[in-house]
């Protein structure tokens, strides 16, 4: 009796973080924290020390779709396409005008930047925002593999193949 | 043809000296080494069979409180005894569990332990192999439970359709899990199916020819054929299609790049068709069986029999589309799939008469196995006739994925593999454990059993007409399907009931049970020729067959084999149609390497839930366990 | 107490042929690959038929040359399986050696040849359906040719040093099965990928 | 109306159950109200009545073979040799041969009954005059369009259809997402919605009436709370009913639902709604235009009432976890506006 329940107790501990689905995300409030993260830490000067947010939904498997869904819903590939930019910067690089940690895109989204980029704090609940930070970090592999989905259902092709089939040559 | 002498002299085969001589070096030669390592290294069918049925039974009993979960869950409207998703979760589970964790496994397990003893031999073809299957068979369940228990359960039905079970839809690695569970299940069927095959064709007892076979050997030849050729389908649909799909990003199930979630259900159901035959026609056999011993006669019309199980099989391959009539296919191809989905009733009502002929004419015997294969006809014919409704595609459009369908295939399959598998146990455990078990208990079992079955899912014949979808969590007040789900779930626990009385029989019979002797029922075919619980090697003497009932044959029509050698594991191989000895077969002893094979290529799949790259370690394990278990351990010349 | 008896002293405790249900097993198991094939073709005629164009916008139709050349081998690996399966029944290891050893020479040159064919596609397994099915099905039939590849070279191993008895000559008797059917596979795939897109419907 | 239901002697086999569960006819294949149903219902009753009346030749058969007592069929040589006298066995194998001709044919009467009524259902519809709907399955909603040919004719609504009665309306099935299935079975078998496919069905009400229709292929989470409503009204309702439809919303009538209105358009409701006639242009959820003449709210899961249009927009995840209605962060005292002014959108 006392092995299945330290079998329990270790399938218990090991109910990781990749596979929780909270279904009701805490109540409907928008924070936006003012100092989380700053543009200027990329300015001149050097980063200036920032308090630690850390993103709640870092490698959780079902933010990470949800994330998904919402960047098509709330239109963002309207001007960054899927993650390849367009109107606005691609999403899928590793130069960051604005910062690359959860918590510089969280406030990205949540103030909206010059040129274009429109504030949706207050307009979308904070866990959204987590949702669609974790899902912009997952396209660029920063959230573990296992969480990511493989492909959407869509017509999306590496660039290797798009470049082969544009250039209509054969390796 | 080898003849038939009279043995000179007072011992059987001088050569093996006494008999008690004779059964001590048989005993030593198929003896496994003892203590726990020795345990891994089993690979007599009788140790492998019994591993198969405790596990499929656990499995089984999981299956069952998931039931009573969502039978709980279900028995009012607007319950919140389970959330949305955990149901999910538990009605795939419980599917899943009771396809290829319960049925098949169970009736596979039933095979191996029950064909050798028909056919009157001492092992499987390939007892090895036979272990590597259960090991395979094992760890594949205890992924998925691993799953269930993490919260990672599959939660897209047994059947996982994309695009809901695809990349985008189903996040983590759930379905991931689901998907090789099902390679682990299918591999382990697979090994199962081949000796089987191997074993039936080549290793019966001298002069069995076919049209001597006993009907559950046929019905396991057929079904092994039909794992053959609709498992490799499924593997095609979970393993390649929806784990390559959700892996590393193939197309096969996304309808924006050409893919197609119907091209999906086409081969999952080319597969997921005969599956239900795979677990029904073993059942057929046991019926056979029972109905033989009962009456104390052979089964009426065995040709018929034999030809209507092969029928069966045959057209079970022909109508998987009618599980998909509401996808809008040609109107066409739709009657045609009605037509072959009708036929199987031709066949089915061929063996029903059949029995019925038996019994007519037979001596009954009303023991507890009869009880379970007359409660089996009853429920049997009535899933079969609803089938015959959901052949219809108007009448299908109606009833499909309502509670018309649950009520349709938990009566075909609960009736026509479940009750035959209790009546089976029922009519073996004397032949697996020495003793008989409880005649009065073994009754009330079946009387509860067969009014908590029907009164679980009659009712869900009417739920369905009345509108009630299946797979839903819940349901408003207003809908009316408030009475009929509260006695389903009331009949559920009433079955429960019935299985707790069931396992009680069997344990306290094991210690109390009137002791069986080797043949308790007077039956005729082989297996009670062999002691209760029968030895390592089975037969001191490999028996020959004497007519389609060797026990049944006059005493001085029967005869035994001679000449075997009993130091090492030797069998006989025989020709394929007359069953006339061809040459002996050194069997391979006990070995360890089933085990490791199975734990390195089991951990690899594991792996590949997580990524692809985990096949290319897979394979290299999978080759270093099967050279080591292939390595010949020494130059051995097999001498006469 | 008279006891009928059979008596089967006399008969062989081996048979290298057809006879062992070892043969029966790997013919079993070598059908289990055929369906496998069989079901991929039938998907690929299912995508094919269901799709305007084939193949798919963008994707070039693979080359024909160095897989048409790659048969040759393949082919000839046919008589060097049956060799070494006659050495095996006539207990004549120098056959069994030249034909495994030749067998082994043959698939290796195939599978080369394979995979330098795999450098000219300009599509992806994740590009679309067409390069999905056909990266799939060429994927498993490798796999099987390089486990069947393994296979005979354990045995080519096991009969270099000697070490080899009755069962080891069964071995390489039903490799030689395997080999047929893994190896006589490949025909129709090779029609139906690199022929079929181009005799049904129109090429492009 | 079938003949069939009355000259079957109350569905055997069915009557005793059936007792139990005779209340709610709104979602039931046994109550049909259209022609569709109405065949296939017909086919069901003669199915139930052949097929029962094989279940208790075979059952009584069973019995009947129990209770002989196996008296006059040679009982000693049976026990000596277990082999009845050839005789015995040349009727047995008579009795099974007329047994499985009798079943052949049966299977041939039902095959062709099956294959008529398959084939007339797929000849009704067609007509002129008729109505097509498109009916596109969203995890779990439905979005409906009536179509036509005239741009400013095409109406989009959500989770409630409605008919004329006497005209074949041609549904029309698309997926957003998964597969579902549309049905509705007091009009109707039911019909998948695929993604990349289109499939059709043809449903035409013979009465007056509401009927409910659910989802029929499991897909996902909320799969038990995709619930749609068929209304069918004569035909003069119904073009009174499609011309409101077609009328941009409502303007705001008090300062109560102008607050709400105001409350709406500046949250994040405009990011997925579609309100016709304000900025609202939402194209991913129901359309809520004129949300507030239907019966229910969030696909068939609430009545349509005020104090539930409340409840779900301030906590739609407790009512339908995992649903992918945003919980959008709406003052307390903004919700009774917000409410009043859907609620107002008739």
């Amino acid at each position: 009796m006392r092995g299945w329940t330290a079998i329990l107790c270790f399938l218990a501990l090991t109910a990781c973080q990749r596979e929780q689905r909270n279904l009701r995300p805490s109540p409907a409030r928008v924070v936006i924290f003012n100092d989380a993260a700053r543009e200027d830490q990329i300015q001149p000067g050097g980063a200036q020390s920032m308090p630690q947010v850390n993103n709640p939904d870092e490698g959780n498997a079902y933010d990470v779709s949800e994330g998904q869904r919402l960047f098509d819903w709330y239109n963002c590939s309207g001007c960054h396409a899927h993650g390849g930019g367009g109107i606005g910067p691609p999403l899928i690089k590793t130069e960051w005008i604005y910062g690359g940690e959860p918590a510089n895109l969280f406030d990205t989204i949540v103030k909206g930047r010059p040129n274009g980029m429109p504030a949706w704090g207050g307009r979308i609940p904070e866990y959204q925002v987590w949702q669609l930070v974790t899902f912009i970090r997952s396209m660029n592999h920063e959230e573990p593999k296992a969480a990511t989905p493989a492909r959407p259902d869509t017509i999306e092709q590496s660039p290797q193949t798009l470049q082969n089939k544009a250039n209509g040559v054969t390796r | 043809m080898t003849p038939i002498i009279e043995a000179p002299g007072e011992t059987v085969d001088p050569r093996a000296g006494t008999n008690e001589e004779h059964r001590k070096k048989l005993e030593r030669a198929w003896s496994r080494p003892g203590r726990i390592f020795g345990f891994f290294t089993a690979t007599t069918h009788t140790a492998i069979g019994m591993r198969y049925i405790i596990t499929a039974f656990a499995f089984f009993l999981a299956g069952g409180i998931e039931a009573l979960l969502m039978r709980t869950q279900l028995a009012f409207s607007n319950n919140h005894f389970l959330s949305a998703d955990r149901y999910n979760q538990i009605f795939t589970t419980h599917g899943t569990t009771m396809m290829f964790l319960f049925a098949v496994p169970m009736m596979e397990g039933m095979a191996v332990y029950l064909v050798p003893l028909m056919l009157g031999t001492r092992n499987v073809a390939f007892p090895r192999l036979n272990a590597f299957g259960y090991y395979m068979f094992l760890f594949g369940g205890l992924l998925l439970y691993a799953g269930v228990l993490t919260n990672t359960g599959p939660d897209v039905g047994w059947f996982a359709y994309p695009p809901l079970s695809g990349p985008q839809y189903s996040p983590g690695k759930r379905v991931d899990i689901w998907a090789q569970m099902i390679t682990f299940t299918e591999i382990s069927a697979l090994c199962v199916a081949t000796e089987l095959i191997a074993t039936i064709l080549k290793m019966r007892a001298p002069r069995m020819s076919l049209n001597r076979l006993p009907l559950y050997c046929w019905s396991m030849l057929i079904q092994s054929f039909m794992v053959i050729f609709a498992m490799p389908a499924v593997m095609v649909a979970s393993t390649i299609m929806l784990l390559l799909d959700r892996t590393v990003a193939t197309h096969f199930v996304n309808p924006a790049a050409g893919g197609d979630p119907l091209l999906y259900q086409h081969v999952f159901w080319f597969f997921g068709h005969p599956e239900v035959y795979i677990i029904f026609i073993p059942a057929l056999g046991f019926v056979s069986s029972i109905v033989e011993a009962h009456t104390r006669r052979g089964v009426f019309g065995y040709p018929a029999m034999v030809l209507a199980l092969a029928g069966t099989a045959f057209i079970g391959f022909g109508l998987w589309v009618h599980h998909m009539f509401a996808t809008g296919l040609p109107q066409i191809g739709e009657s045609f799939f009605t037509a072959a989905s009708m036929m199987i009733a031709i066949t089915s009502g061929i063996q029903i008469f059949c029995w019925l002929a038996t019994i007519w004419t037979g001596r009954v015997r009303m023991h507890t196995p009869m009880y379970f294969v007359l409660g089996f006809i009853f429920i049997f014919v009535m899933g079969g006739l609803t089938g015959v409704m959901l052949a219809s595609v108007p009448l299908d459009w109606q009833v499909h994925d309502t509670f018309f369908v649950v009520a349709h295939f938990h009566y075909v399959l609960i009736g026509g593999a479940v009750f035959p598998l209790f009546g089976a146990f029922h009519y073996w455990y004397p032949k697996m454990t020495g003793r008989m078990m409880n005649e009065t208990l073994g009754k009330i079992e079946f009387w509860i059993l067969f009014i908590g079955f029907n009164m679980t899912f009659f009712p869900m014949h009417i739920l369905g007409l009345k509108g009630m979808t299946r797979r839903i969590y819940t349901y408003p007040p207003e809908m009316g399907w408030d009475n009929a789900n509260a006695l389903a779930t009331v009949g559920a626990y009433i079955i429960a009931i019935g299985g707790i009385l069931f396992i009680a029989n069997v344990l306290s019979s094991r210690k109390t049970g009137a002791p069986a002797g080797r043949n308790p029922w007077d039956a005729g075919t082989l297996e009670w020729a062999a002691d209760s619980p029968p030895p390592p090697y089975n037969f001191e003497y490999l028996p020959v067959a004497a007519g389609r009932y060797t026990m049944w044959a006059p005493a001085e029509a029967r005869a035994v084999v001679t000449g075997m050698r009993d130091d090492r594991r030797e069998v006989l191989v025989t020709s394929i149609m007359d069953a006339e000895p061809q040459h002996r077969l050194v069997l391979p002893g006990s070995s360890f390497w089933p085990f490791l094979t199975a734990l390195l290529v089991g951990g690899g799949f594991v792996g590949t839930v997580f990524g692809f790259n985990w096949y290319y370690p897979t394979a290299v394990a999978a080759g270093v366990g099967l050279i080591g278990w292939f390595w010949p351990k020494a130059p051995r010349d097999l001498r006469p | 107490m008279i006891q009928k008896t059979l008596d089967v002293s006399e008969l062989p405790p081996f048979s290298v042929s057809n006879d062992d249900p070892l043969w029966w097993g790997q013919m079993l198991m070598g059908v289990i690959e055929v369906m496998l094939f069989a079901i991929m073709i039938a998907m690929y005629f299912y995508i094919r038929l269901s799709v305007d164009m084939w193949p798919l916008p963008g994707d070039q139709l693979p080359h024909k040359l160095l897989p048409t050349l790659a048969l040759v081998p393949l082919a000839l690996s046919f008589p060097a399986a049956w060799v070494a399966s006659e050495g095996a029944k006539q207990d004549n290891r120098g056959k069994m050696l030249a034909g495994l050893g030749l067998n082994l020479a043959l698939a290796g040159a195939f599978l080369a040849m394979r995979i330098v064919e795999w450098h000219s596609f300009n599509f992806e397994w994740k590009a679309d359906i067409f390069g999905s099915v056909t990266w799939t099905i060429l994927g498993l039939h490798t796999a099987d040719i390089i486990g069947d590849m393994g296979f005979t070279l354990v045995l080519f191993v096991i009969v270099l040093t000697g070490k080899y008895a009755q069962k080891q000559r069964l071995g390489v008797h039903v490799d030689s099965i395997v080999w047929y059917l893994v190896a006589g596979a490949w025909f129709p795939m090779y029609v139906v990928i690199y022929w079929g897109p181009t005799l049904v419907g129109a090429p492009r | 109306m079938s003949g069939w239901r009355k000259g079957i002697p109350g569905g055997m086999l069915a009557a005793g159950v059936l007792s139990t569960a005779c209340a709610g006819h709104q979602q039931s294949a046994l109550d049909s109200a259209g022609t569709q149903a109405d065949r296939i219902e017909s086919l069901w009753w003669f199915f139930l009545a052949v097929l029962s009346a094989v279940f208790v030749i075979v059952i009584a058969t069973l019995l009947v073979s129990l209770t002989r007592g196996h008296r006059g069929v040679n009982q000693e040589p049976l026990e000596r040799t277990h082999v009845p006298s050839e005789e015995t066995e040349r009727n047995l194998g008579r009795t099974v041969g007329v047994a499985t001709g009798v079943t052949i044919i049966i299977l041939f009467v039902l095959l062709v009954a099956s294959i008529g009524t398959g084939k007339e259902l797929s000849e009704i519809g067609g007509k002129q005059n008729s109505l097509i709907v498109e009916v596109t399955g969203n995890q779990w909603w439905w979005n409906i369009r009536y179509l036509s040919e005239e741009p400013s004719e095409i109406l989009t609504t959500a989770n409630e259809i409605h008919i004329p009665v006497g005209r074949p309306v041609m549904i029309r099935g698309l997926s957003q997402d998964v597969i579902h299935s549309f049905w509705v079975p007091n009009l109707h078998g039911k019909r998948d919605l695929i993604p990349s496919r289109v499939t059709t069905e043809w449903i035409e009400a013979d009465h007056p009436g509401r009927w409910r229709g659910q989802c029929a292929e499991f897909c996902g989470l909320q799969h038990a709370h995709m619930a749609l409503w068929v209304v069918a009204e004569t035909e003069p309702q119904f073009e009174a009913w499609r011309h409101a439809q077609l009328q941009p919303a409502a303007a705001p009538q008090d300062a109560d639902t102008q607050r709400g209105q105001q409350v709406f358009l500046n949250s994040a409701c405009v990011l997925c709604h579609t309100i016709r006639g304000t900025s609202a242009a939402g194209s991913v959820a129901p359309d809520l235009t004129h949300v507030g003449s239907r019966l229910t709210i969030a696909a068939g899961t609430l009545p349509n009432t005020k104090g539930n249009i409340a409840g779900w927009i301030a906590d739609p995840q407790r009512i339908k976890p995992g649903n992918h209605m945003a919980v959008v962060p709406v003052k307390s005292e903004d919700l009774q506006p917000l409410a009043d002014y859907l609620e107002s959108l008739k």
